[in-house]
């Protein structure tokens, strides 16, 4: 591994200091990424900025109005092991405690996912199905950003140079509103998603009708997706099998999947259809339970 | 008298024999004896005094690495079979134990 | 390049040492620490050989720097056992033939330990599921899992 | 649960704690890549980004002088370098292969193959300076399939190589075919024609790894007077010795090979791959130099086994299988050496078939050289074998396992290769697979489904020595040379115990180095606790027969006058005379000093050994994933010695088997680069993939040992490829011939997506 600094700032503006140093920089927050990447020389850089020590990055906490703010840097073990969490977001908590082995889930982070941008990460489509937006700070101020748009290819994400991703925000899920996140992996642990899907719908008062609905892919194109036509596939229709297929579907064409050593793009196309239905019938589930 | 069987590669040179029962009280004496009934079988199983690496011999089910001055009894069974080290490098005879000559 | 003197508690003993921001944890505790018990099998987070408590949570030690380990409580397998009063998970270990080359037993002892911390008494399912992250070749887990279940009922036990 | 009562056994069929088990709990045992030594430095190897080239130039004088950097390396530093095939005789390829895999000297044959190697301060410099190292390359086509590697128009691995068969040249020109071997009886034709029904198939399996967890490690000094110690994590310190003194032309008197404890092997930790480098980056460093592989290295270049093709064509009439025909190529790996000829005689031996032809072809391709991987061939032949069998079985509706039982190889029976089968516990095996209650229970429910498979596997002798000093409080100090794996300290002490009558915990074994005992071969081929146990039975005898001597004379009687039992000698003319093991012991030094009994041996006889395995399984045959819900694994081990670790040999090979059935795959990109050259994407089982595993030891003990012990280490991963490809194709009415039965090829299949 080659050689760099190691900087731990404890507030924020002492970060964005370092940042403007003109020196090449990695972030740290959980490590699980960062630090094989530069171990395997896939990343150089010439200072290691350890994001654990600023509070703000690692606080978990429910606003007023619902709201969860998760600091970038909080472990994901944090996230699904807080009750209150996994009472209101389950789909989150399928997500957080999917990556990886519970070795990487005590480091890992959100942020940390996010920031790598794998097209197969796995808090992606969660995240989007919950339609969550995120916290982006610099030296300048902060913008925020829906989740979906902070992917630009693989390994690419829409931070700009001095800028740090402070928070992840998900807006409280409604009453008759569910939320689910599965993925496909060839053993039950410890593997990268060759196909995932999340989603997240909301049913009318008389759960006759689907009245809103967010559904999100990966693995199966250059960044997570968010598919607006499978969304339009159900919004207004019964909640019944053939609606959930048809959004399937819709899921399965959005696709533009590729062959690799995790799978092939024919089995990805096939996946996502079967793994958004299983998403969607999951989701249904919630909502008519939490009704 | 030791009965060889003729693995199916060598059979050519017997005729087409599956077993030949050949006088010898060792192992090189029967080899020399099937060759005197099949000409070239000596050299197809031995070099340089010995059998070859790839090749391993079984004298009655036994399989091992026999030098040619190994005794054979007299209603024993010898058969020739490769080697089964697997993975080459491990049934590996350094070159002092190599035994000198026939 | 400078190396940097970090505090951490390790094994219940506050240390210090030196190193160099892009030395991990676990070649800290193997080559400048003598802590050999820790061991690597891949050094990129995916068999869980190397793994240690880090405040309270199994982590690998490859994924971790050792500058990380400032100010954090550490436990590696060389600090499970009371001096020569085995934790019950290595008893068990032993008693059920848990292992057989040994190479991957200090990462599992860890996580092991840090579930029956957590949870007294877990199922089988569970267990496999926290176990996941680490890798045997040699057991094909069915008596690792076991030990790991009479230690659960031998430390409720121990505890009424 | 074992089949047969105990015959008497005091310490044999117990399971006490193994002696080196507490340093493993609490993380004291030394591995290989343990070892502290003072001024140790660290070496990092260079290694070919291209499959297939000629080196033409390489430059390391920058890497020289980088500071920190302690000693550069390449081929040429080698002795090799300057040996002529011509006078190192046919018998010495091996070694010029050896020392090539080891650094190579004009062309590189695999992507990872090793061209340099550094030493330096800290292994960071190590790895920086290697990237300082110019290598200049002529890239040539590569081959990579074992059957594109046979065409006539195949890229050559090695211009001059020709065909050997049976000692003869066979080709006429040069090829990738390195030996063919057939084994044939009996009349094809007439058998085929005449059948009720004939199955024929063709298989092809993929390079696997073996997948220990500790990856090679070595660490050498080469000391001032000349000799060599070097510590290392292997399966024969005796055979590293012998690899290491050929490599570097020096007297094996010369070197001293330290093993240390072993992060598992399962054949991959035979061949030498570090030691001769860290041995000449010492002598040029003047300090201990260790190496330890990256975990990428293991897998690109440490010896996979064979991905293989296989025809297959069987008949039965009267319900019993009457002929095999058989096709087999096996990928060698860069050099020759694939386990071909072992897949060739395995893979019928479970059954008694009068008409055979087996043609067997060991190919070399620009992948790493393999080396054994537990029984290695026997798997993916038997998965070919076992797969045909099923539909046989299906064609004439027979149930699988009296099909089998059927057609059983019993006592007399001829294998392929002409040897006759002394007691063998196949029929035992299959009996007790048909009466237990997995095989009894109905399987329900969709897309489940049943398989059985049987295998075999010849389980080695070869030579073994061990010394046992009896101490004066009683104990005994077993000095052994065999590196322990999987317990073995504790089957020979248990077998010594049982020997001399004395408690287990009474005995202190302990692996030495090749300085301390006299030659033993690897802990491989199933034999450790088969020959070295002998060795360990002979050298009790060998103790009681002199304790017999001193209890005569201490009794004036003559020595057949003394009987030995339960570790107490009595004189039988003279009941009031006994003395115990212990009280003799005592009296060592004034009764003719110290006594240590010795054994050193070619242990024959070795047991070969069945195994019958039953799984069920559950396809999603949306996803393509099969769930295995139950598996059974019935075992003739001979005696179980210390049957706990007994069944961990069983339970650790059926998930390797599983593993290997299931998703574990070398997935090779067209320019010959290992794409999953990590525990990432090489999948592995983990804890969370498998049930758990139900073991039942049959014991049919073997004649030629003295406790009846047969080895049991490889038998268990040579059924799991076919019994889990029978159950899927009940589970899913679809025969797969391809392994691995991954989601992928399930799903594309069932589901008919094309690329």
């Amino acid at each position: 591994m080659e050689a760099f600094e190691y900087i731990a700032p404890r507030t924020l503006a002492e970060a964005y200091q370092h940042l403007g140093n003109g020196k090449r920089t990695a972030m740290l927050a959980g490590g699980t990424d960062i630090i094989v990447q530069l171990r395997e020389g896939r990343r150089s850089c010439d200072q290691v900025l350890d994001l654990k020590h600023i509070p703000e990055l690692m606080a978990l906490a429910f606003t007023s109005d619902g709201t969860l703010e998760i600091g970038a840097a909080t472990p994901l073990a944090d996230i699904y092991e807080d009750p209150e969490v996994a009472r209101r977001l389950p789909g989150l908590v399928d997500a957080a405690s999917l990556i990886g082995g519970i070795q990487i889930q005590g480091r890992a982070t959100l942020g940390g996912n996010l920031c790598n941008a794998s097209p197969a990460a796995d808090s992606a489509p969660a995240l989007i199905a919950l339609a969550a937006r995120l916290v982006i700070g610099s030296s300048a101020g902060t913008r925020e950003l829906p989740v979906e748009e902070f992917f630009l290819g693989p390994g690419q994400n829409a931070l700009q140079p001095g800028e740090i991703l402070l928070q992840v925000k998900i807006p409280p899920q409604p009453p008759g509103s569910g939320a689910c996140f599965l993925r496909f992996i060839p053993r039950n642990e410890m593997d990268i998603a060759v196909a995932n899907a999340g989603v997240s719908i909301q049913l009318s008062d008389d759960r006759s009708r689907i009245e809103r609905a967010r559904v999100a892919v990966g693995a199966v194109a250059p960044t997570p997706l968010l598919v607006p036509a499978a969304a339009d596939a159900l919004v207004g229709q019964a909640p019944n099998a053939e609606t959930l297929e048809r959004a399937a579907q819709a899921a399965a064409e959005a696709a533009t999947p590729i062959t690799d050593m995790r799978g092939s793009a024919a089995q990805r196309r096939h996946l996502t259809r079967v793994m958004t239905l299983r998403a969607l019938n999951g989701a249904l589930q919630r909502a008519t339970e939490n009704r | 008298m030791p009965t060889v069987w003729v693995p199916s590669l060598l059979r050519p040179l017997c005729g087409g024999a599956t077993t030949l029962q050949v006088e010898g009280q060792t192992l090189g004496e029967v080899l020399r004896a099937a060759d005197a009934r099949c000409p070239g079988f000596f050299e197809r199983v031995v070099q340089d005094g010995a059998v070859r690496p790839e090749l391993a011999v079984a004298i009655n089910g036994q399989a091992e690495n026999y030098p040619l001055h190994e005794p054979v009894g007299d209603s024993a069974e010898v058969a020739i079979l490769p080697a089964i080290g697997g993975g080459g490098f491990s049934n590996f005879e350094p070159r002092e134990r190599r035994p000198a000559g026939g | 390049m400078p190396r940097t003197q970090v505090q951490t508690r390790l094994n219940g003993a506050d240390i210090d040492f030196l190193c160099e921001p892009r030395q991990s944890l676990l070649e800290v505790l193997r080559d400048e620490l003598g802590l050999t018990g820790t061991k690597e099998g891949c050094n990129n987070g995916n068999c869980g050989a190397c793994t240690v408590i880090m405040n309270g949570r199994i982590a690998n030690a490859c994924c971790v720097l050792a500058v990380e380990a400032e100010g954090a409580e550490v436990t590696t397998i060389e600090g499970v056992a009371r001096g020569d009063q085995l934790h019950p998970l290595q008893q068990t270990f032993l008693e059920e033939a848990a292992l057989q080359c040994g190479i991957c037993t200090p990462g599992f002892i860890l996580a092991a330990k840090a579930l029956l911390d957590k949870e007294p008494n877990p199922d089988e399912h569970r267990i496999r599921y926290w176990l996941a992250g680490n890798l045997c070749r040699c057991t094909g887990y069915d008596k690792i899992v076991k030990a790991v279940q009479k230690a659960s009922a031998e430390m409720q036990e121990a505890k009424v | 649960m074992t089949t047969i009562d105990r015959t008497g056994y005091k310490v044999i069929g117990t399971r006490p704690v193994r002696p080196d088990g507490v340093e493993k709990v609490t993380g004291k045992a030394q591995y290989g890549a343990d070892i502290r030594l003072p001024g140790l430095i660290h070496g990092r190897i260079l290694r070919s980004p291209h499959a297939h080239a000629r080196i033409l130039s390489i430059d390391t004088s920058e890497a020289e002088t980088i500071p920190g950097v302690m000693g550069v390396l390449t081929a040429k530093e080698l002795p090799a370098a300057d040996d002529a095939i011509q006078d190192l005789g046919e018998g010495a390829v091996n070694l010029r292969e050896l020392s090539d895999n080891v650094l190579a000297l004009e062309k590189v044959l695999y992507r990872g193959h090793a061209v340099a190697a550094v030493a330096a301060t800290s292994p960071h410099i190590a790895e920086e300076a290697l990237k300082k190292i110019r290598v200049e390359y002529e890239p040539l086509p590569a081959v990579l399939d074992v059957r594109d590697a046979m065409r006539d128009d195949a890229p050559l691995l090695k211009e001059d190589r020709y065909t050997k068969s049976m000692g003869a040249e066979k080709t006429d020109r040069p090829s990738n075919i390195a030996s063919h071997n057939q084994f044939h009886a009996g009349d094809l034709e007439k058998a085929f024609a005449e059948a009720d029904a004939v199955v024929e198939r063709e298989f092809t399996t993929k390079m696997v790894h073996q997948g220990y967890i500790e990856p090679q490690t070595s660490t050498a000094s080469w000391n001032a007077d000349g000799t060599i110690t070097i510590w290392t994590s292997t399966q024969g310190a005796f055979v590293v010795r012998a690899q290491v003194a050929e490599v570097l032309r020096r007297p094996v008197s010369s070197i001293r090979v330290i093993p240390m404890e072993i992060g598992g092997g399962f054949g991959g930790k035979i061949p030498i791959y570090l030691d001769p480098i860290a041995a000449l980056l010492s002598k040029k460093s003047g300090r201990p130099v260790k190496i330890t592989m990256s975990r990428t290295e293991v897998f690109e270049a440490t010896g996979p086994t064979s991905g293989t093709y296989i025809k297959m064509k069987m008949a039965a009439k009267d319900g019993v299988i009457t002929a095999a025909e058989a096709t087999m190529a096996y990928e060698a790996g860069a050099y020759p050496g694939s386990a071909v000829g072992a897949g060739s005689m395995t893979m019928l031996a479970p059954y008694n078939i009068e008409n055979f032809k087996i043609d067997a072809y060991d190919v070399v391709v620009n992948k790493p050289k393999t080396s054994a991987y537990r029984a290695p061939g026997a798997p993916a032949a038997a998965f070919a074998c076992e797969s045909v069998i099923d539909e046989l079985a299906k064609k004439v509706n027979a149930d699988p396992l009296e099909f089998r039982l059927k057609s059983s190889s019993r006592e007399g029976t001829r294998m392929v290769n002409g040897i006759a089968f002394p007691r063998i516990g196949h029929e035992e095996c299959v009996e007790a697979a048909l009466n237990h209650p997995h095989y009894r229970a109905p399987i329900e429910g969709p897309n489940r489904g049943r398989g059985v498979a049987s295998g075999y596997w010849f389980n080695g002798g070869m030579q073994s020595s061990v010394v046992a000093a009896v101490n004066p409080d009683g104990t005994v100090n077993l000095i052994e040379g065999s590196t322990d794996i999987g317990g073995t300290r504790a089957s020979l002490a248990m077998q010594l115990a049982e020997t001399l009558g004395i408690p287990y915990e009474d005995i202190r074994p302990s692996v030495v180095d090749t300085d301390s005992i006299g030659h033993n071969d690897v802990t491989g081929g199933s034999r450790t606790t088969f020959a070295s146990g002998m060795a360990a039975y002979e050298s009790g005898m060998d103790i009681r027969r002199q304790m017999a001597a001193r209890a005569a004379k201490l009794w004036n009687c003559t020595e057949d006058e003394v009987v030995y039992e339960n570790g107490t000698l009595r004189c039988t003319k003279d009941s009031t005379k006994e003395l115990t093991f212990k009280e003799l012991a005592a009296q060592q030094p004034r009764t003719g000093g110290p006594i240590a009994g010795k054994a050193s041996l070619v242990a024959r006889g070795a047991g070969g050994a069945f195994a019958t395995h039953i799984v069920d399984v559950e396809v999603d045959v949306d996803t393509g994933k099969v769930t295995v819900l139950r598996y059974t694994a019935v075992q003739d081990v001979g005696t179980a010695i210390h049957p706990a670790y007994v069944e961990g040999q069983m339970q650790g090979g059926v998930v390797q088997g599983i593993g290997w059935a299931l998703n574990e795959e070398y997935y090779y990109l067209e320019d010959g680069r290992l794409a999953n050259s990590s525990f990432l994407d090489y999948r592995m089982p983990t804890s969370l993939d498998v049930p758990n595993i139900d073991t039942v030891i049959v014991e049919v003990p073997n004649p030629g040992h003295p406790y009846g012990v047969r080895g049991v280490g490889e038998v268990p991963i040579v059924p799991p490829l076919a019994a889990m490809a029978n159950a899927i194709a009940e589970a899913t009415g679809h025969r797969f011939t391809d392994l691995p039965i991954s989601p992928r090829r399930i799903v594309e299949t069932l589901h008919g997506l094309e690329e």
